[in-house]
């Protein structure tokens, strides 16, 4: 390969390898709360199919990009509530709860939508989030492509990767959720809200998952699909685990998934003579190998999956 | 829903399709076909419809449930229906059988297939005529074999035009993830490819949105699909299954299918069943040696004087 | 010699260890109720905890609580914090009657508590854990720098030695504790709430707290004391409550003349037995001796040096020191779970440093733990299933494949009569019982294997005062069967009633080893880490 | 005589809350049947027809029992432990290949064949749940991601074998392996049915799952699970335990892709367990992680999903609506516990009055 190729080549890798991390990083970044206050929700994967329809409705319906967001929020938040209640009103065993939620979330999404659109010969599409050009930054060689080009959404993902860090570390809040998540006894001697701080972080991870999912929907894809979510809500869920619920290591975890994806495709592309189902199965055997690099590190918050009553001893 | 008349003397049909009915490729070009003849032949044959049968095992149950209902004729859209029909079609003698792709056939058991590969062969021949850069890129979902006979005519053609011509190749794995699609898309137009031609299914979606967002030029499938991205789906190809679908009814309503010899119904360009779609708006961008080049081979491959090779892995 | 003092004081209770002057304040008595606490009922599963207590607390004053464990003392002041809500009761605070829901509530009317259990996340920094309780000025901000310094402030105005930016789990138990009570202090409280602040206290802490004590109380704050150190309570309180079996069993002022006696009639009903004595055992052959043992910690931290001992068939060695001088690691090294790194350990003839926890179970090594919920018990399952952990594959219990449910139960039942358990039945689950009888079970367990050495760490912890009875009897009854026992405990009444011979840990060394007639101050003296020179049988 | 009364009282008493919430759970869905045009009686009519309604639809309610019986019960004995395992795709997928490489490749007797397939699928199991089981023993990787990526990892695998080295060299180029000779598939226990043999498989590990747990295995495995402190110092190796827990909770699984291979699909196909991982998740849990439990919450699952798809057909519901009922099922099932937990609190506030 030539040097200029191969420049081209790592411009394309990277810029794709921001993109197709988003989906990934803000489900995590949600997520970040929902663990952190002891909350397991395997249920990310219904939530952001419910977000991307949502939000790919209220786009459609609107013509507003942003009420589509909006609408992929609330409905993320408002789904979500489900897993808050079975996981902390009624105690359920999370496993469950989440999985119930990822069976009812995408069978909900799938119905609604013929619903609304009933069957077409082609699909309903938008006009998606255009990508940013700051004042001509994109045109910066090298640096401009991939870092420059992108939609709003996916800057605001990696803004939110600041500002979860910032709501863990720097508020009152997020004090409490790790306190919450770790020992809920002495945060609830001290006046905390167990239940409700669980269930604002739950309903949290739900927020972010519905925007993640809206990004499929109206920021990377212009449609809604039954199966564009396509497990990486479970990814997401993967990575918060491995990055040790800290956003900017979900930030790495999530560009080293969405890395992996992209590059097995441009081998692909290329021509590289290895079974593309090896190359397809990179990134999951990569995450294998980064997790039990580092998961001798991992405690996980000290009353993860377990349930909160005042009375029991 | 199903007739439970008995004084209705019109044909049973069942159409039982792997996916969904809208889902802009291989279901609902079936689904399109058969709504025309249904309605052609309103007063001949009654239509159920059964969409999202994907898992193997809950094949069987379906075809013998129709069977055993008195239907007279059951497509099952899709090769991976070959083992439970030829099996069913033992039990029911006096039913008959369709199946979309396969192999094996009965005394009431018919296979319609489409030759994608004279499809793939015209779209080959476009791309490598119109490409600017002399890269041109194929995506498909899974690497299965009328998709792979589909992408290696189209390999072969491209190459009879342009000796030059450089093509990237690229499987999702998948049917239905099309933001993959669209990233694996993406990556081959950053690295030059200018033309781009989609085999099919869900994950074409990404590409014709690839397209859209890097204003580059691709190729639809199945459906013409102009309107999704005015500006950058060139053409394509679209398949009529109409005729092939009316073929089997007529066969079955004078008592034909069941002592027909030649059990294969094909949808090919010579019958009209694949056709390259318009140009719209790109029409007088195309130069009239292109056109002609194109039409020659079109008539070629319906006279028999070009032979698409049956490509197998 | 005040050093001396105060360590001893707080090892016993059954000790008369007044000093030359009376050490109460000469404080005024401010008539005005604080805290009024009426009829206060709460029954856990049927139980009663509190049964109609009334409890009152005077402006300006520190008032001692004062019971047995299980009295029900941790409960009346969670109900006061709000932790749990009275079944019946009314509470008054400065003469209105409130609602307490949550801590929340009580936070507001400037009730703080500190904790018998420490209520700190560990993972968390010192300061951290403070601002999780106070409400900050930069909401919804954390204004980190602002606590940190008042931490810092604080911590050296009362000599508290606290470092702001440590992780809780980095901190001793005296630390964290210290923190506990920053906590509460730093909240600026009317009432203060203390449950057993001093238990793992060093001498000197207790002091300096007992002054901070004593300068918030002259500021007007209303102090409750929980406390089992009867020396501490004659100290500094002046007015005490007395709880026995969740009823009021007494409440009175202290003056100079108050005896302990007095106190401990009203918490036991009777006077205690000082004599409390086994019967006479011949004591045997060499059963367990350890050599020089050296040991590390999780975090790496030397935790016992040069450890030796022997216990012979029949004999009781008590080990006592202060919690947390590696008491715990010894047990988990002689009960096969924990690595050491030198020295020898024999049981009999064999290494017993090479066995796994299952072959030390083999070879009848057995273990009443100190923390039971933890370690001890499955709090889920049932009681029968509760009694066969140790020996689930015997012969008695597991026919060729399969554990026999027949057996399981008949082997319960017999348990639960011999060992008095009260339980509804076999089938109920271990979490809903007392704690006296979730000892009672693992002590059962324990003992019923017929032990060589019994490791009993703590066994009366938490236990009222019959159980506590029949726990050291049965403890003597295993000596007379011939087990050589090893018993830890920080409680000398229990060593001194029980042991042969003492042997006194501190810091992970044995400081010496004495026989009881050695007397208390001795003792004291080797658990302070003052050493002497005449032993009656380190064999090293 | 008294003692069976008691027992169906106690039993009865534990059903009905999951029937009130069952009910619930089509009450509600009955509004989205009817509110999209559909006659709920109706289709609620299909859809017990479609799973009792004859011999072969029973049949085949019990055909879609067997895999997910089986898988559940292997997940449960993990769960048992404290341990997630989600992979049950994955490891039914290795059963079913390691089934398929003996059954095509091997030229031996059938009768050495087919119960070397068997053991085969067991191993191919048993590596698969020991490898997670050590590494989350000795590194402490997480399962739940380990088996989730290891779901991916066969996924892909299994498309490789199908496209490539297992390809049927006489299929034209389909992604399917070769069938297995038809003298080693599981016969019909009724014919015209597609009830085969493996239903006495699956009965059989029932029973052994049922007894499993009174072993001194399955008390060490359980034990660990509730507390690797009082298992250590009960004399059980947790690590060791985690790893056995594993394997045997993978094996299962493995078994019942053997038992699809044997007795339904002949042949690798992709996407052999669609969706039977998750179903089996939830069967485990809702069976409360009992044999028996297990068996009544499988029988009901497959009995919504195979009367769920002959409502789809018949009466042209949508198949999400038939996902829609799954999970509103699961939902109100979890919530029974509120119920149970009202039914408690009054019967506290009786005994205080
Ligand atoms: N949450 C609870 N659930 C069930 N029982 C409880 C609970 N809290 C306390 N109890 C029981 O109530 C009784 C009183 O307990 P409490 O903790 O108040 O005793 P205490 O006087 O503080 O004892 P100690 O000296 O050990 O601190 C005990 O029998 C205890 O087991
Ligand atoms: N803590 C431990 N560390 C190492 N190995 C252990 C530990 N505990 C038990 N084992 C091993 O586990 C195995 C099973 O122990 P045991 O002697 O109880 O077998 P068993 O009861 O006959 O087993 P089974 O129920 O399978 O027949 C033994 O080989 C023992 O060495
Ligand atoms: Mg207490
Ligand atoms: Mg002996």
């Amino acid at each position: 390969m030539s040097n200029n190729l191969y420049i081209d080549f790592m411009i394309s890798l990277l810029a794709g390898t921001i993109r197709i991390s988003i989906p990934i990083l803000l489900p995590a970044l949600g997520q970040i709360y929902t663990q952190r206050s002891g909350i397991l929700n395997l249920g990310v994967e219904g939530i952001m199919i419910i977000g991307a329809l949502s939000g790919f409705v209220g786009a459609f319906f609107t013509g507003s990009l942003w009420f589509g967001v909006f609408s992929a929020v609330v409905a993320g938040l408002l789904f979500s509530l489900i897993m808050g209640f079975l996981s902390i009103t009624i105690k359920a065993n999370q496993v469950i709860a989440g999985t119930a939620l990822t069976i009812l979330g995408t069978s909900l999404a799938s119905f609604l939508y013929r619903v609304i659109f009933g069957i077409r010969k082609l699909p309903p599409i938008i006009d998606s989030f255009p990508s940013l050009n700051f004042l001509g930054l994109s045109k910066i060689p090298v640096i401009g492509p991939i870092f420059f080009n992108h939609n709003i959404l996916v800057y605001l993902a990696l803004f939110l990767v600041f500002f979860t860090w910032f709501v863990l570390e720097k508020t009152t809040f997020g004090l409490k959720v790790k306190a919450v998540g770790e020992f809920p006894r002495a945060a609830d001697s001290k006046g905390i809200r167990v239940g409700l701080i669980r269930y604002i972080c739950v309903a949290i991870g739900g927020m972010y998952a519905g925007l993640g999912g809206a990004f499929m929907s109206i920021g990377y894809m212009d449609t809604y699909m039954d199966h564009m979510i396509a497990g990486r809500g479970f990814i997401a869920v993967s990575v918060v685990i491995f990055s040790r619920w800290d956003p900017k290591r979900a930030l790495f975890a999530a560009l080293l998934f969405g890395g992996a994806n992209v590059l097995q495709m441009r081998l692909q592309s290329i021509g590289v003579n290895i079974p593309n189902q090896f190359l397809l199965a990179l990134p999951y055997v990569l995450t294998i190998l980064v997790l039990v690099g580092v998961s001798k590190k991992v405690a996980f918050p000290s009353a993860f999956t377990i349930p909160y009553s005042r009375n029991s001893k | 829903g199903a007739q439970e008349d008995n004084s209705d003397s019109r044909l049973k049909v069942a159409l039982i399709l792997p996916g969904k009915i809208d889902d802009v490729s291989w279901n609902q070009a079936m689904y399109d076909g058969m709504k025309t003849v249904e309605e052609m032949y309103a007063d001949k044959i009654a239509v159920t419809y059964v969409e999202e049968v994907y898992e193997v095992a809950d094949i069987e149950p379906a075809i013998r449930d129709f069977a055993a209902e008195g239907f007279d004729l059951i497509f099952g859209h899709g090769f991976q229906f070959m083992e439970p029909i030829i099996k069913v079609a033992e039990d029911f003698p006096d039913t008959c059988f369709a199946l979309g792709t396969g192999f094996k056939t009965g005394k009431n058991t018919a296979v319609y297939d489409v030759t994608l590969g004279e499809g793939g062969y015209l779209m080959g021949i476009l791309a490598g005529l119109l490409t600017e850069t002399n890269k041109i890129g194929v995506v498909g979902g899974a690497d299965v074999s009328e998709i792979y006979r589909g992408h290696e005519a189209y390999k072969m053609a491209a190459k009879s035009v342009n000796p030059k011509i450089q093509i990237q190749e690229l499987y999702t794995g998948d049917w239905r993830d099309a933001a993959t699609a669209k990233d694996g898309a993406t990556g081959m137009y950053d690295s030059g490819v200018d033309i781009i031609w989609h085999s099919g299914d869900g994950i074409g979606l990404g590409v014709v949105n690839a397209a859209k967002t890097e204003n580059k030029l691709a190729m639809g499938n199945v459906v013409d699909q102009n309107v999704l991205a005015p500006n950058n789906i060139i053409s394509g190809i679209q398949y009529n299954w109409a005729p092939v679908i009316k073929n089997i009814i007529d066969d079955i309503i004078n008592d034909n299918f069941m002592n027909r010899d030649d059990k294969y119904y094909w949808l090919t360009v010579a019958n009209e069943g694949v056709q390259v779609t318009p140009f719209h708006s790109f029409e007088s961008q195309i130069s009239d040696e292109v056109v002609k080049t194109l039409q020659d081979a079109v008539t070629g491959i319906s006279n028999g004087t070009i032979e698409v090779p049956h490509f197998q892995k | 010699m005040y050093l001396l003092w105060i360590e001893l004081s707080r090892v016993g209770t059954m000790f008369n260890f007044m000093t030359e002057k009376a050490i109460k304040e000469a404080g005024k008595v401010i008539e005005k109720p604080l805290v009024q606490m009426i009829q206060i009922k709460k029954t856990f599963s049927g139980i009663p905890a509190n049964d109609c207590v009334d409890f009152t607390l005077k402006e300006g004053s520190v008032h001692g609580l004062l019971g047995e464990n299980g009295a029900g003392k941790t409960t009346l002041m969670n109900i006061l914090f709000g932790l749990y809500e009275p079944d019946s009761g009314k509470v008054l605070i400065k003469g209105e009657p409130v609602k307490i829901h949550s801590p929340l509530d009580a936070m507001n009317l400037k009730i703080g508590m500190v904790h018998q259990h420490f209520m700190l996340v560990k993972t968390l920094t010192v300061t951290e854990n403070i601002m999780l309780g106070i409400k900050s000025t930069r909401t919804p901000f954390l204004d980190t720098r602002m606590i940190r310094n008042r931490i810092i402030e604080l911590s050296g105005k009362y000599g508290l030695d606290i470092d702001p930016d440590a992780k809780i789990w980095q901190l001793s138990v005296g630390q964290q504790q210290r923190v506990e009570i920053l906590t509460a202090i730093f909240k600026g409280a009317d009432i203060l709430i203390l449950d057993e602040p001093t238990a793992v206290l060093t001498p000197g802490e207790s002091e300096d707290l007992f002054s901070i004590l004593r300068e918030l109380r002259n500021s007007g704050i209303g102090i409750i004391l929980i406390s089992h150190k009867l020396e501490e309570i004659l100290a500094i309180a002046d007015e005490v409550t007395i709880l026995r079996n969740g009823v009021k069993t007494g409440e009175t002022l202290v003056t100079p003349s108050t005896t302990k006696q007095e106190l401990t009639r009203m918490m036991v009903g009777r006077d205690v037995l000082f004599n409390f004595t086994g019967k006479d055992v011949n004591i045997g052959k060499e059963c367990l001796s350890l050599d020089h043992l050296c040991a590390i910690d999780d975090r790496g931290v030397q935790v016992l040096q040069d450890v030796s001992f022997s216990i012979k068939d029949g004999e009781i060695l008590g080990l006592a020191g202060v919690d947390g001088n590696g008491q715990k690691e010894l047990c988990q090294i002689l009960t096969g779970l924990r690595k050491t790194t030198g020295g020898t350990i024999h049981l009999y003839d064999q290494d017993l440093l090479t066995m796994t926890p299952k072959q030390c179970i083999d070879n009848k090594i057995f273990h009443i733990p100190e923390d039971r919920q933890k370690s001890g018990l499955i709090m889920d399952w049932d009681v029968q299933k509760n009694l066969i952990l140790k020996n689930y594959d015997s012969k008695s219990i597991s026919g060729r494949f399969c554990l026999s449910e027949q057996r399981i139960g008949e082997q319960a039942d017999t348990m639960i009569q011999e060992y008095n358990i009260k339980t509804p039945g076999r089938e109920e689950v271990v979490k809903k019982l007392s704690g006296g009888n979730q000892q009672k079970i693992i002590l059962a367990r324990e003992m019923e294997g017929d032990p060589e050495l019994l490791i009993a760490s703590h066994p009366t912890r938490g236990l009222d005062i019959g159980a506590m009875e029949y726990v050291r009897q049965r403890i003597l009854d295993q000596k007379a069967n011939g087990a050589a026992i090893l018993l830890v405990s920080a409680d000398l009444e229990e060593i001194f009633q029980l042991s042969d011979r003492i042997a006194v840990i501190y810091n992970g060394r044995i400081m010496g080893i004495v026989s009881p007639d050695a007397g208390i101050s001795k003792i004291g003296m080797l658990m302070a880490g003052i050493m002497e020179t005449e032993n009656v049988g380190v064999d090293a | 005589m008294n003692i069976i009364i008691k027992r169906s009282k106690t039993m009865a008493k534990q059903i009905w809350p999951s029937v009130l919430a069952i009910f619930f759970a089509l009450l509600l869905s009955g509004f989205l049947l009817f509110a999209t045009g559909h006659n709920p009686l109706r289709a609620y009519a299909r859809l017990f027809d479609g799973a009792f309604g004859n011999l072969n639809r029973f049949a085949e309610t019990l055909v879609k029992t067997i895999p997910i019986l089986i898988i559940a019960l292997g997940t449960s004995v993990a769960f048992k432990c404290k341990l997630w395992n989600i992979g049950g795709n994955g490891q039914y997928t290795v059963g079913a290949i390691a089934a398929v490489a003996v059954a095509v490749y091997v030229p031996l007797p059938y009768f050495i064949r087919i119960p070397l397939s068997l053991v085969a699928s067991i191993v191919a199991g048993m590596i698969i749940g020991g490898g997670v089981g050590l590494l989350r023993a000795k590194m402490n990787a997480n399962e739940v991601i380990t088996t989730l990526m290891f779901n991916y990892i066969i996924m892909y695998f299994l498309s490789w074998l199908v496209n490539g080295p297992m390809m049927d060299p006489e299929g034209f180029g389909f992604p399917q392996t070769q069938l297995i000779p038809d003298q080693m598939k599981l016969q019909s226990i009724i014919p015209g049915t597609r009830l085969h043999f493996g239903l006495f498989l699956a009965l059989i590990i029932v029973v052994v799952a049922f007894i499993f747990w009174k072993t001194r295995t399955g008390f060490r495995i359980s034990l660990v699970g509730e507390s690797h402190e009082v298992a250590q110092a009960s004399g059980v190796s947790v690590q060791k335990h985690i790893v056995l827990t594993m394997m045997i909770s993978a094996a299962l699984p493995a078994i019942a892709g053997w038992i699809d291979v044997f007795g339904i699909h002949g042949r690798l196909q992709e996407n052999l367990p669609g969706e039977l991982g998750t179903i089996a998740i939830v069967v485990a849990l809702l069976g409360g992680l009992n044999p028996i439990g297990i068996v009544f919450a499988s029988l009901f699952f497959s009995a919504l999903v195979v009367g769920g798809s002959t409502m789809q057909r018949f009466e042209g519901v949508p198949y999400s609506l038939v996902g829609i009922i799954q999970g509103l099922v699961i939902v109100f099932v979890i919530c029974r516990v509120v119920y149970e937990e009202f039914k408690e609190k009054r019967r506290v506030k009786q005994l205080v009055h």
